[in-house]
């Protein structure tokens, strides 16, 4: 792997860039892999380059039905954060927060993770309650976290309406100095380039159309390339959880719904944090770019078309325009819907089956872009272990049979 | 119009909004009708003793077609689903209308609730009134969607509504009390550009 | 906007209804074995393409009806009562 | 300067002042600013978004990817305004954007310098990604702050927005996109079946291409034509014209979304049109070529700078020369030189043009250059020369490179037809070869796609398309459409073009003008890989400004597709999303913002709290009284006063925000007792019981209180929130589950108003303000419910209590509410009533170890808060089947517990972590935590309720309210959660 740095950018630059190697390979898929990963979205790729980095396991297929980040790793609104309220996600949460800060080192590739802290507000007395109940647990499991109140929310977001005769003022938040955002599609970039460094494979344009299994164990896939062996096949799908389930008869505790986003146009810099609102379901950034990045709610009911119901966009553009009048002259210029898997705690699975050899990482519901390195982490350890990492252990698909249900509503919301 | 009882002890929905000022020929006139009695029926529709003893009762045959109502005097009923009504009487007779119908279907499984101050009944007519609508309804309020004597169950802004096309192209609306107050601000907004006259 | 053809008062934009759910699952007996009740609380096939659910007409007649839905066009193919089921119900 | 007035085009005579940076202009009536830019001689009217290169007017249309300014000032400040497309008014501000000090001389510019020093750009595809990471440290301080300042384009206002939006639902039988001769004339047709019919053109005019075309004598009937069909289509009151109205986008079920721009009280309308059948004539946009320096100001597309001068009356330049593959360009060559405006060349990359063209230029004495290119625009600023050169026959190289003088360059690669808004219905388009455009093909359900937007240019051909689809959508709607006059005249279609995607030499080739593309940002990224079309766009943000990737999408795709040996078609395009162009935010918004975002429900004592001078607190959609502030009273002290009273004499509170429910029905006791956890059926008339409801999963749903009115009639009471999912859950179950119960239930949460009132004078109070009802214990005991009237109001009366102490709850009908409010507040003056507010009533409840909404969250078991024993073993209800699982019966869940103060003055924070080590740092076990707290004046102590591990039995034992927020740590005991009267003895008294 060529190192890229600002030398080889300018080295290239006086050869017009014309020879710049390919960010990775592009192989024909092998007869067997120890390990197929079926998804080349941000926590694939991350779990191939943990696999091969962390567990020296790198004869590993990532299959990619159409291009390397095309699902939720490229529409989604990047909010990393781990100020969860209960100990199991918020630590998972936090796990991944410490790979986000060296990642761009680590991967020789500028993810653009910018902790610029987020702000969590509260719009009533039960909303600063629970948001200093989270901000006191955050703190004794050592996540940064205060409370702000409205001045203080003021203060580091100068254009936020503080009038308190409006229908939801603001009361205070809570503030995560460490959490912020990143470049959505360098993560599944850098993350591709990384895995495809240590010789994993990563196949584009690849469908899984069947998992094939013999006396209850994975024996391999079957893909429009053809079949491909390997004992062990972990789905990473989001989106698509339910049909991968459903090809060995599996049902999985999970609902498909569309999530939209929506960018503005470029506009100078005006907003320096991330503000998100459960209350009023609306979640705004400022992108390097300009673009303000505003993430609306799930639809109501099931979807898998990639574009949700305009209703949700409206009430969120209502309660942009409620928290920062002056956006209300600004252009909405590109709009999107990704398809999030929601479990009913709002907890994610990352398990084993009761199929020997197949494992599920899902129903990051609408958090699961600030869990990308966390996840493809701990999961990589679950597969090179064949069972499960400490912090992963709690969210096993065993937790609904138990009940032991860890429930995030409320911190997660649809919080991005 | 109704005998309305002036009783000082009753306070309509919109009681405290009347005082607004009314703008010189306004594009929409809101009149609310204040104290009429109002009695939601259940009932099965094909039990032909249910229907005989509630036209008996009523002095009108239940209406049975979706979406459609019958008038008599001051006695209208809209039709809301198919074992469900909705009877609006004279101010003060509710009482009465509710005791003599449960005599008359004594023994059979109905439901009649009296809901009259739960909810108010509102008029709204002008020049300025079809844009109104579009402005804050889904529905399809044009003549060839939406005629004389049509009954409606929507979305009203951020309200639900019940209401009825008269002859003279106004809309009668229902409107549940708790939220008639925010439904007179959301009038006040949304008539701005025609003026608003209310009484 | 998904529109949905109310039986009772005719084709409506879907901000009158709200979405109840599956409308596949069977319930268990009441002293049903555990494990079965935790597969119907939980479990669910949430298919890419045509789902049968429930919706409830809130600011409308307030029925809840079953409606056959196609979860990748929003196409929806067929509206009936709870107790009724499409002929083409795949 | 190079633009001018020429001639009066289409526009009225009436003068216009606006100004530009402050400069003082003249424009017309009808002028864009554009247009009076132009005119007023104005070349760059700002920089571009990453090498700050200048950028002047590049189109007429929707498509302007140069000329982004920033219109008026203060709140009312509109950045990144495409200038094409705003109407200037009278004393119009625009302001450039991008730029300091000035769009002529931007010091931001080195960006572009170091790009013109270095054979290749530094600022190359992706090129964020690969440096800025070294060190780590100053990504934050150095790297990405100039990155964010260099970045963004006009600067947002900093005030709030001034003006009102609408939204605004209308419906249709046909809506036509596109006001264009094809949509005119479709609209007009349709119109004529008498159906509803709704026609939406961006622009002020209406007329499409036809704009383009010399207002000249030999054009009247032409012009004629235009006019008395837009006149005959405004006089029709079938038709609505919605002009200056942007339709952005298509949604599920035929709705359109437009934003039109008003003038008036309202600013934008956001419209959208539910319709039954959609014909696209949406037109086609004119694509540039690509070639060096083709993004510098005065390089036009040839249609635009047609425009410019036929109906704006503004010549772009002094003179001219055309650059195209294809026909359609000479005839701008034509109408400047037929103004009497010197062309100076027509370059022509095809080796034979049409005779009719080539005798078109010899006649006009234009140079005629052939199997030529343009290689490279000249000139420091703007275009000041050209240089062109003889392209080889393979089209891969050039030769006899030499200049030509021009001061306007308008150029043509062919016509993109506008396929968004048809796409958005689901079918990917697909590749025409002869017109080198995507075209809609497979078209979507109720769609019809006509004229230029389906690659057919010709007037009178485009026009019958529309006619065709007129009269389908129509018959298929039961209505005919009419017979409607063709244009008198025809235009050919047939542009003949031969592509050419890229001109084969050397220079900065922008592809995406706006967001600075080249042609070698394309290459780059697919020999690294990003091949896919995605990828490419997403890799060199090719596509994502503001204009859409309108004029750079296609040659984009073509660029790639060289370098993957692949076909046009085969490298597809991106998906299409709404909206087509940027749309306000506030247009979404409408009016719901302010007082209309979410309602306020009031109840029937709204005033009367009020008059009392209540603090109000948002309960659900409430606004309740929280305390009722005495002269110089703190919340604190108002509420312990209240609470005091309470627990002394006696206080009421309005409760009316509970939901109610009658339940009626031969079945209605069985019903109840399926989704109560405890028995109902056993209930006597004339009695209440308290209930709880499990969700399916054994989680706690709701509790509330039920009356047994009658055999068969019961009132059910709700918590404030669940009031309207309990309203829906139970006729779920009746429709759904139970469909042979015989029970109705309808909602009565409206009818009735309902005070709590409550204290050891309850009694007596009630008893002076009803006389007519018996109030004494063996009259009215205990959870008995009693029927009464007064003054006209009908009564119903609970002798339930909430807090602990001898109380009733009052529900009166609701338009007598305030009345009985108002006879019981009279009635107990002689034991000083108090009104009490949520405060109190939390105070109270937690004294009594009640549970609310701040304990009953969603996630409680009946274990965790003490309520398994009420579940019933005789029979089966909703969620029993899985509360029973290992989890949620576990022994370590936290339950509900109440702690003390050791310090009976320190207050335990809400919110607090429960532990057992005194100053918990990161890493402690926590061990529950602090769901609500009061400060009890009975028991002078404050207190709270909590959940704590195991808590049941850890009676007794001292543990810390960690409060790390506010590094505050407080010792508390473990008691009951039962603080005051744990017997009951008050309520029964």
């Amino acid at each position: 792997m060529k190192k890229y740095s600002g030398f080889s950018l300018f080295k290239h630059s006086l050869s017009h860039h014309e020879n710049w190697q390919a960010a990775w390979r592009s192989p024909q898929p092998k007869k067997e892999y120890d390990v197929i990963i079926v998804g080349g979205g941000g926590h694939g790729l991350a779990t191939a380059y943990y696999l091969a980095k962390v567990h020296g396991i790198t004869n590993v297929a990532v299959l990619e039905k159409g291009y390397l980040g095309g699902g939720n790793t490229a529409r989604n609104t990047t909010i990393v954060r781990s100020n969860y309220l209960w100990d199991e996600a918020s630590k998972l949460y936090d796990h991944s927060l410490d790979l986000w800060k060296d990642l761009s080192q680590d991967l020789n590739y500028n993810v653009m993770f910018s902790q610029r802290g987020v702000l969590n507000l509260g719009h009533n007395l039960q909303d600063m309650r629970d948001i200093e109940r989270r901000v006191n647990a955050n703190r004794l499991n050592g996540i940064d976290g205060v409370v702000l109140n409205t001045a203080e929310v003021k203060e580091i977001v100068p254009i936020i309406n503080d009038s308190q005769d409006i229908r939801y003022p603001v009361l205070g938040a809570s503030w995560q100095a460490t959490g912020g955002v990143a470049r959505h599609d360098a993560v599944a970039w850098g993350f591709a380039r990384g895995a495809d460094s240590f010789g994993v494979d990563l196949i584009q344009q690849c469908e899984v159309l069947d998992i094939v299994t013999e006396e209850g164990a994975v024996v391999g896939v079957k893909t429009n390339q053809g079949f491909i062996g390997a004992k062990k096949v972990a789905c990473v799908t989001a989106g698509n959880s339910g049909v991968m389930a459903a090809m060995v008869g599996l049902r999985l505790p999970i609902e498909s719904r569309p999530l939209q986003a929506l960018v503005s146009e470029p506009i100078k810099p005006i907003i320096d944090t991330v503000v998100m609102s459960n209350a009023v379901h609306a979640y705004v950034s400022q992108s390097d770019k300009g673009d303000l990045v505003i993430g609306a709610g799930t639809d109501s009911y099931n979807g898998y078309g990639q574009r949700g119901s305009f209703n949700i966009v409206e009430h969120t553009m209502s309660a942009i325009c409620e928290l920062f009048p002056m956006f209300s002259r600004v252009r909405m210029n590109r709009a999107w819907g990704g398809i999030v898997d929601t479990c009913p705690d709002a907890c994610p699975i990352i398990s084993k089956t009761s199929v020997k050899g197949l494992f599920f990482n899902c129903g990051w519901g609408t958090g699961g872009f600030k869990a990308t390195p966390g996840s493809g982490n701990v999961f990589a350890h679950t597969l090179a272990h064949d069972e499960a990492h400490p912090l992963a252990a709690p969210f096993s698909i065993d937790r609904f049979s138990t009940g032991h249900l860890i429930d995030e509503h409320g911190a997660a919301g649809v919080a991005h | 119009m109704t005998n309305v009882d002036t009783s000082t002890s009753m306070e309509s929905p919109l009681h405290h909004r009347v005082a607004h000022t009314n703008a010189a020929n306004a594009g929409v006139v809101m009149k609310e009708d204040k104290f009429r009695g109002q009695l939601n029926l259940r009932g099965n529709p094909q039990d032909a003793a249910f229907t005989s003893a509630v036209e008996k009762v009523l002095g009108v045959a239940l209406p049975m077609a979706p979406s459609s109502s019958v008038r008599n005097g001051d006695t209208v009923v809209y039709w809301l689903c198919p074992n469900e009504w909705l009877l609006i009487v004279a101010s003060g007779t509710q009482g009465q209308v509710e005791a003599d119908l449960r005599s008359a279907m004594d023994g059979q499984h109905i439901a009649v609730t009296d809901i009259s101050s739960g909810q108010t009944l509102v008029n709204l007519s002008g020049t300025g009134v079809a844009e109104l609508m579009q402005k804050s309804t889904v529905y399809d309020c044009h003549d060839s969607n939406f005629p004389v004597g049509k009954v409606v169950q929507t979305t009203f802004a951020k309200t639900g509504t019940t209401m009825c096309k008269l002859e003279d192209g106004s809309y009668d609306l229902v409107i549940r009390r708790s939220f008639s107050d925010y439904f007179f601000l959301w009038l006040q907004d949304a008539s701005d550009e025609y003026g608003l006259s209310v009484s | 906007m998904i529109r949905i053809n109310c039986p009772y008062c005719g084709e409506r934009e879907h901000s009158e209804f709200t979405y109840g759910e599956d409308a596949t699952r069977t319930t268990p007996d009441n002293d049903a074995p555990m494990e079965e009740w935790n597969k119907f609380v939980y479990e669910r096939d949430n298919p890419a393409g045509e789902h049968i659910e429930y919706w409830h007409h809130a600011f409308g007649c307030r029925a809840w009806l079953k409606v056959q839905r196609n979860t990748i066009t929003h196409d929806i193919s067929w509206v009936g009562l709870p107790h009724e089921n499409p002929e083409a119900a795949s | 300067m190079s633009g001018f007035r020429h001639g009066a085009g289409r526009l009225g005579d009436a003068q216009l002042n606006f100004t530009f940076d402050g400069k003082p202009m003249l424009a017309r009536a009808g002028d864009t600013v554009a247009s009076a830019l132009l005119a007023n001689g104005v070349e760059v009217v700002g920089r571009s978004f990453k090498y700050h290169r200048p950028r002047g007017v590049t189109s007429s249309g929707p498509e302007e990817a140069g000329a982004l300014v920033t219109i008026g000032a203060g709140g009312k400040a509109d950045p990144n305004a495409r200038a094409t497309m705003e109407p200037v008014t009278q004393g119009l501000e625009v302001f450039s954007q991008n730029c300091f000090p000035s769009p002529k001389f931007d010091l931001m510019s080195v960006n572009g310098l170091a790009g013109a020093i270095l054979p290749g750009s530094l600022f190359s595809a992706g090129f964020y990604y690969k440096t800025f990471m070294w060190p780590a440290a100053l990504w934050y301080k150095f790297y990405e702050p100039s990155i964010r300042a260099a970045a963004g384009m006009g600067v947002p206002p900093k005030v709030a927005d001034p003006d009102i939006y609408d939204r605004i639902q209308m419906f249709c039988d046909v809506a036509v996109v596109g006001g264009g001769s094809a949509g005119l004339s479709a609209a007009l047709s349709a119109s004529q079946s008498g159906l509803r019919v709704v026609i939406f053109d961006e622009h002020n005019d209406l007329g499409g291409q036809l704009l383009n075309e010399a207002n000249s004598d030999q054009n009247a009937d032409l012009e004629q034509w235009r006019k008395d069909t837009i006149a005959a289509l405004e006089a029709a009151d079938n038709v609505t014209v919605l002009a200056r109205a942007v339709c952005w986008g298509r949604f599920d079920g035929n709705m359109l979304a437009a934003h039109q721009s008003v003038d008036g009280k309202v600013r934008q309308n956001y419209i959208k049109v539910q319709a039954k059948k959609i014909i696209i004539a949406a037109g086609a946009i004119e694509r540039p070529l690509v070639f060096g320096n083709n993004d510098k100001p005065n390089v036009m597309l040839a249609s635009a700078a047609r425009r410019m001068l036929n109906h704006y009356g503004t010549a772009t330049g002094k003179m001219l020369a055309v650059f195209t593959n294809n026909d359609s360009a000479y005839q701008t060559a034509f109408d400047y030189s037929d103004a009497g405006i010197k062309v100076s060349a027509v370059v022509d990359s095809r080796q034979y043009p049409s005779e009719a063209l080539v005798d078109g230029c010899m006649s006009r004495g234009i140079t005629l250059h052939t199997q030529a290119v343009v290689t490279e625009a000249k000139g420091w600023q703007a275009v000041r020369s050209i240089e062109i050169a003889d392209l080889a026959a393979n089209g891969q190289s050039v030769s006899n490179r030499r200049r030509v003088a021009c001061d306007v360059l308008a150029h043509s690669g062919g016509w993109t037809p506008q396929v968004q808004m048809a796409a958005h219905g689901g079918k990917p388009p697909i590749y025409d070869k002869t017109i080198a455009a995507f075209v809609v093909g497979d078209q979507a359900p109720d769609t019809y796609s006509v004229g230029a937007a389906e690659g057919e240019n010709g007037l009178l051909a485009g026009v019958a398309q529309a006619l065709e689809a007129a009269k389908a959508a129509c018959a298929e709607l039961g209505g005919t459409a009419g017979a409607v006059t063709a244009p008198p005249q025809d235009r050919d279609g047939a542009t003949n073009i031969v592509p050419l995607w890229s001109v084969p030499a050397k220079g900065k080739q922008l592809v995406d003008i706006q967001h600075d593309v080249t042609a070698a940002d394309v290459v780059q990224s697919h020999s690294e890989g990003f091949v896919s079309v995605e990828h490419l766009k997403r890799y060199t943000t090719l596509g994502m400004a503001n204009d859409q990737g309108r004029t750079s999408n296609v040659n984009a795709l073509a660029i790639m597709a060289e370098c993957r040996g692949v076909s046009i078609a085969e490298a597809g395009t991106t998906r299409f999303r709404a909206p087509i162009a940027p749309v306000s935010m506030g247009g979404f918004a409408g009016r719901e913002i302010g007082k209309h975002f979410k309602p306020v429900r009031r109840t029937p004592m709204q005033e009367w709290h009020e008059k009392a001078g209540a603090v109000f607190v948002q309960a659900g959609m409430y606004m309740r009284p929280q305390y009722y502030p005495q002269a110089g009273e703190t919340i604190d002290d108002a509420y312990e006063r209240e609470t005091e009273h309470v627990r002394k004499k006696v206080g009421i509170c309005d409760v009316t925000s509970l939901g109610k429910i009658e339940i009626v029905g031969p079945d209605a006791a069985e019903f109840l007792d399926r989704v109560y956890i405890n028995m109902f059926s056993t209930l006597k008339v004339g009695k209440a019981r308290y209930g709880v409801m499990l969700r399916e999963d054994g989680i706690v749903y709701d509790d509330g209180t039920t009356s047994r009115f009658a055999e068969d009639r019961f009132f059910m009471t709700t918590t404030t929130a669940k009031a309207g999912p309990v309203m829906a859950y139970l006729e779920r179950c009746l429709e759904i589950d139970w469909p042979e119960l015989k029970v109705r239930v309808s909602s009565v949460s409206e009818r009735w108003g309902a005070m709590a009132v409550a204290g050891p004078d309850a009694r007596a109070t009630l008893t002076a303000a009803f006389p007519s009802v018996d109030f004494s214990n063996e009259a009215f005991p205990f959870m008995g419910v009693v029927h009464a009237e007064h003054n006209g109001a009908k009564l119903v009366i609970l002798r339930i209590s909430f807090s602990g102490e001898m109380a009733y709850e009052v529900y009166a009908t609701s338009e007598h509410a305030t009345d009985i409010w108002q006879t019981v507040v009279d009635a107990g003056q002689a034991y000083d009533i108090v009104p009490y507010g949520l405060e109190t009533l939390g105070a109270l409840r937690i004294e009594k170890g009640h549970v609310t909404g701040a304990e009953l969250d969603g996630r409680v078991t009946l274990g965790d808060v003490h309520m398994d024993g009420m579940a019933s073993k005789k029979k089966w209800f909703v969620g029993k089947n899985l509360k029973q699982r290992e989890g949620m019966v576990h022994p370590d869940r936290p339950q509900l517990v109440g702690l003390k103060s050791v310090d009976p003055r320190t207050p335990i924070s809400t919110g607090s972590i429960l532990v057992t080590e005194a100053n918990a740092t990161a890493g402690a076990d926590k061990q529950g935590w602090v769901s609500s707290m009061t400060y009890s004046p009975e028991l002078g102590s404050f207190i709270a309720l909590g959940f704590l591990r195991g808590g049941k039995d850890r009676i007794g034992e001292r543990i810390y309210a960690a409060y790390p927020v506010k590094g505050k740590n407080v010792e508390v005991e473990v008691v009951s959660n039962h603080f005051v009267d744990p017997t009951n003895d008050r309520v029964k008294g």
